[in-house]
């Protein structure tokens, strides 16, 4: 990769400090003051359109999917979340993640935006955009591991677990892959979250449906969506905030955002198809929740490669994503019985890893049609960069496990993590909220 | 007095709502059930959990009678409710020992 | 295609044709490696509203008006058609679209985005951009003609009808209007898809509608909408999205756009406010599916004019919108007794044809209050500007008729285009996807 | 108007007073030709945002609240205001508002957007696009009243209402707070609309509530609402869509846009744990009503200060905005026994009246990590900006309190306000509109 | 022992509910019906489809007691239901053969 | 015939329908009630508006049997609704005159 094309990456923040890169850094440092608005505007909007993705996009797609007792406690943690975790990447994660520290963790020089001025810019845009918009990153994290415990889960339970997974597993690694920690300078390349997003939350999911424990009846008794409307208005949503995500991690409003775009948008479109044709090669129909889990499997699978393939690799990735989300998701739930309510591992674990991986594979300039735009800086093949992008997905996926094991644990000394049965048989919209979702 | 309860496909209830109406029956009450019986259910599919069905959408209808309009009520839902496929579904009538008009305090016959 | 054609993209017709701009011109010949990242990102964002028109917007809009146990189909069939129109759209629909060719249809040399690179410019934004903006066109006209046959089109026969409606009617005609085939040479006013997406998706309506047949117990039946709110939900949508569609076909951040996003919206508020006047003369009460009904024909009225009338041009226009769509779905359900499920002839297909002649006469400089910004370069009247605006009415009407007539009849030899009367009465949610709408 | 006063629309306050830029100024008068892209594109996408907001944001935060057989009723007031209000802005509030005229009210120079072609720029924005963004405000503010009046309203009272009091209240306000009139004038900080937006809508409110009366059986019987799901999914609409709202009121895409979409979200998210913890203290649980409610207190609490205040500040804010409209909620419904139906006054009109005030103290540049950017022009002290801040509060609530009450008092001249007993236990979907809700 | 349904209108469950409370009944099922009768129903209109809605919202009550609390009752339903407007709804009496309380298996009298 | 109404709790209905398919009974009809007894119902909070739900959510059953299977139902039905806690439900037994399988026209038992 060169110096041009690494100025498209996510954290110009980073680039600055960490990368060495004397032209952007003179540019940092003497063109730092020329905001450009072309770029401010696009990220504000991305900012916005990710934050739709969460609320109400994430909440809705959640909220279909379980029992019409439980449909207010879905939504309910996805707006907790989104304010706990606001108020924390001021007071402290924002800079634990993206101020100067080790390769490990940022320090606190950047604690409630200390110095922070309306004029302060990160890269071409103003600073308060940037933390913004990676504060809507770190806001869906924890929100996507929610489909793991849905429909069983204490709230102040609930609420503790996603604090102390913001602080102890989500900021470290965001600050890894993009605030110029170790695998940053590895030469990782993760445009836009899969392991930072996809692979924590997806591994984070497995592990707390593992200790939670199944859901009384689970697997026998069928559990069918309440609101599959309200599931697909989400998955709407959720394609349309990804071109944020995704379009938005460039950074800018340029040809690396306009094509990251455009692969995300192929990549769910593969996905579509492919787990539709799995379903109708299996059970003779297609289904709808089946279309939009495909998509979402395209989406998060993408999401690393995005800013670094070309329109054939992304096909190819949405295809691929489609078919082995399919079967892990069968294979979960079928043949090892794991109740991840949700399917958060399966399609979002499962896609950012192999996304990750591909990601390695079809940047290679040199695939012909699946072509993408260039390996990492010093890495100058597909072996090598498939190494580092294993090497990501192993580290990131090994310590998320260790750790969110660690801390359920320690929720687990302050709270019973489960409502008790007879709650769980009411459902926790009365339960824990003393609400209900209709009055029709 | 007779109470006729039907359970019917639910898309016959116009029919048979009209075919009572001209037969001269003006009052009706309707519940949304779900039967369970010989007509089979479906398969529903939600990533790869699928399940069969076993319950159908029916409607219930409840309709008290004069002693000798039973049998006309039982024959006039009867004929507009069969289509002739299993799941037409049945009509039981059982005994009413009084019936009063909220509105009027009124009983027996008159309050029908 | 040279760089001069490849300014000859969708508002091409507009500057060249009315504003006369040298600079313009030579800012597209020289200079047009100059990526403006202001336009970009308004551009990427239209694109984002414009996918959400149709995800989740005309999904839930269509879907709130069918029952309840067809909802599922109809969200299904529009995410369907996203997917594989996408896909198609890279693989060739583009290139026949927007790539040199004949003046009919364009040629394959951007199949796969062949040769199209981070830094290839359509304009002054990202050819990426370009293509994903007219992406979201191709994608919502085949999901417009879904209303048409709802709730009795067999998924299979629906999936082959629109792929092969893509290839053969929208591509091309979407060549001849914006990809500077023959109609854009004669100088039709088409801003944002009066012809390209109302009238080609009005009239395949038509034809589909009488081809398939009515639903079982139409009109006898009443069949009210299963779900108002979530119609009125997609409306909102629409209304919003649609400011992307027609301010994003000035493809830049200008007045042009805002003037295009002004008129869209004036014209929207005159089709809810004649369309609610309408029935309140009728029936005396106004209803609030006709206000949004009223506000879709206000919409695609507005959309071949948008970028070439007035405020005051925009007003009657949606005020007359609003009339005569009233009038003409009465007509179509209660004289004519044609089963178009979800009104698409009447609405878009009306709304398009009316507006593409208005937009002849509404462009006029000369019209006082009600003028607009210029005939079409070589036009200087109103009357041979309507004279242009009818012709391409009649061609793309003609053509869509005869096209989506035969292609039906090719479905036919393949699949029946209906489900049986029996899945027709179970619901399409069951009988073809095996799913329902809600367990509440 | 003269050139300079043009630019003294919302924004100028902030710029005059704060940043003391004079090139900006220069730019301002001299270049004000220089369309500015970028801006342009932050505000397009901003008006886009701040319609969603109404429609169908608002309008189903709304609609969810109310009884199942009024939801229609509440839709279709919130479009049918959308409507009506976008034609009279064209026809002549926004000439009332931003033209030149007394320090009043603006003149009808403006009327038709009289003069305005597709060059017009508004500071280096086009003229259009600053139209569209202030109707957006336009718009959402009377359909925020529709709260205080909902389950018992005629419809074509309320239509009336809406349309004199658009003329009568919101025009003129927004002519002194941003139009060039006497409260800006005096340097009241308003950057997004705490007076001209939700004083006036939370009193009017009031006032509505109060000459209205209760609906039958308020306050014994329960009226719980009959769709969570969609209050909930319009408060995430309303969350992403105020940062169009008030990241858009810096009229650019900069880094006072930026830090103001920071604000507004750390204040909404500071609602939303403050008012939850009241919760949890009164009665043991947070609800998700409970947390979208801090929400709204949050937002509006802040959008006055948005532009002003630094993250500290907004933090507090926030916190202070969810304990107090808690506390007005419980008072006006429990103790006073007003049926503000949805509780507009105690949220947006408490809100509006501290978040004002908080704006001139938290915009002080010497409060630490608390500090904001400092006061208006001319103004030194806090307490001189609470001063100015309190006559602001004072005079555009009082004035809204006779001006509502004088057209309640005129509109039920000709047409009563309530519907009759019999229609309110119908509801107002089949007794206004002929439509119901679901048939699910 | 007897059965009562009774069939009225939604807004006067509470109201009903609350008579039955007070009048010692400690037992009620309440299932949402549509009934057809002499009260008009309304017509609704969707995009120029303008159709009758013959049905009304109803509630239906469920009401087992004693023989002799029957009268009772049937009273205090009458009373609090009573709006004296057309579509106040029916009272159906019937008997019935046998109670049992689930729970503990108790029969009769004692089962309510 | 007998008919058999069940009010249970909602989450019981699958054990009870698979108990009663065991035991050889093939038709059922389930509607969705609300019911107020000695189990207590919950409060709802909104916006400080605090209230007592007394209404909990039930299913009713409908089962017409033949009456010498009439026991062996109701057996079944006690065995797999209970739960011992409050709210388990009550059974209702009546006798029914007739039945008529709307499909064939048969009636009595064979229309069961
Ligand atoms: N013994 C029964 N008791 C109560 N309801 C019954 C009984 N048998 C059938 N039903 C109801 O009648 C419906 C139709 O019965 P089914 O056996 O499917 O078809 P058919 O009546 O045509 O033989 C069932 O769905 C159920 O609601
Ligand atoms: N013969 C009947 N059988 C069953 N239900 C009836 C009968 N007559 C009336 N109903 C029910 O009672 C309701 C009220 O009856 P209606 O004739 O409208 O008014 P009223 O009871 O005041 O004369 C109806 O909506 C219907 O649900
Ligand atoms: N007298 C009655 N008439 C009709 N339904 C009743 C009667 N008593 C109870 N029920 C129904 O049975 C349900 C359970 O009754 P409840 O008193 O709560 O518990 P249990 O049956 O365990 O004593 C109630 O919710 C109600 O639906």
């Amino acid at each position: 990769m060169n110096s041009l094309n690494r100025n498209k990456m996510k954290s110009f923040t980073f680039f600055i400090g960490v990368v060495l890169a004397p032209t952007s850094l003179l540019a940092g440092e003497l063109g730092a003051s020329e905001l450009s608005t072309g770029n401010t505007a696009w990220i504000l909007t991305s900012t916005a359109l990710v934050l739709f993705m969460t609320l109400p996009g994430l909440a809705l797609f959640y909220g279909g999917l379980v029992g019409t007792k439980n449909v207010l406690s879905v939504l309910m943690q996805c707006f907790s979340i989104t304010a706990v975790i606001s108020v924390l990447w001021l007071i402290g994660l924002y800079s634990m993640a993206f101020s100067e520290g080790t390769a490990f963790v940022g320090g606190l020089s950047k604690a409630m935006l200390n110095g922070v001025t309306l004029d302060s810019l990160s890269g071409d845009i103003p600073e308060s955009v940037f933390f913004m918009f990676q504060m809507t990153f770190a806001i869906i994290t924890p929100a996507l591991i929610v489909g793991a415990f849905a429909e069983r889960m204490k709230f102040n339970a609930m609420l503790l677990f996603s604090i102390l997974w913001a602080i102890f597993v989500y900021a470290p690694i965001c600050h890894w892959v993009w605030g110029g920690g170790w695998l940053q300078q590895m030469g990782l390349l993760d445009f836009a979250g899969g392991t930072v997003v996809h692979v924590t939350a997806g591994i984070a999911a497995l592990v707390t449906a593992l200790v939670m424990g199944k859901r009384s009846g689970f697997p026998n008794v069928a559990r069918p969506p309440h609101n599959l409307t309200m599931t697909v208005t989400g998955a709407g949503m959720l394609w349309v905030g990804w071109f944020g995500f995704n379009g938005g991690s460039a950074l800018g409003a340029n040809g690396t955002a306009g094509m990251a775009m455009l692969v995300t948008h192929i990549s769910a479109s593969g996905g579509v198809i492919s787990w539709s044709l799995m379903e109708v090669k299996k059970y003779g129909k297609p289904s709808v929740l089946g279309a939009v889990t495909g998509m979402v499997a395209g989406l998060g699978t993408i999401t690393p490669a995005s800013g670094f393939v070309g329109p054939g690799g992304a096909l190819l990735i949405g295809l691929i994503a489609g078919v082995v989300c399919f079967y892990a998701t069968n294979y979960i739930k079928n043949v090892l019985h794991i109740d991840d309510s949700l399917d958060v591992f399966p399609v979002h674990g499962v896609g950012g890893i192999i996304g990750t991986l591909m990601a390695g594979i079809f940047c290679s300039p040199a695939l012909g049609v699946f072509s993408g735009f260039g390996f990492a800086q010093g890495i100058d093949s597909i072996s090598s960069q498939v190494y580092v992008q294993a090497v990501g997905v192993l580290a990131t996926g090994t310590y998320t496990g260790v750790a969110t094991f660690a801390i359920l644990k320690v929720v687990a000394l302050i709270t019973p993590l489960r409502v008790s049965e007879d709650e769980e048989t009411e459902g926790l919209d009365i339960s824990q909220h003393e609400e209900r979702g209709y009055y029709l | 007095m007779k109470k006729i309860e039907a359970i019917i496909k639910p898309f016959k209830l116009e029919d048979v709502k009209t075919a009572l109406k001209e037969g001269g029956f003006f009052g009706l009450t309707v519940a949304e059930v779900k039967g369970f019986g010989k007509q089979m259910g479906h398969t529903e599919l939600y990533r790869g959990a699928e399940y069969q069905i076993d319950f159908v959408s029916k409607l219930m209808l409840t309709l008290v009678v004069d002693d000798d309009m039973r049998d006309k009520a039982i024959e006039i839902i009867v004929e507009a409710a069969n289509t002739g496929k299993i799941g037409d579904g049945k009509i039981f009538v059982s005994s009413v020992e009084e019936v009063v008009r909220i509105r009027t305090g009124e009983t027996g016959s008159q309050a029908l």
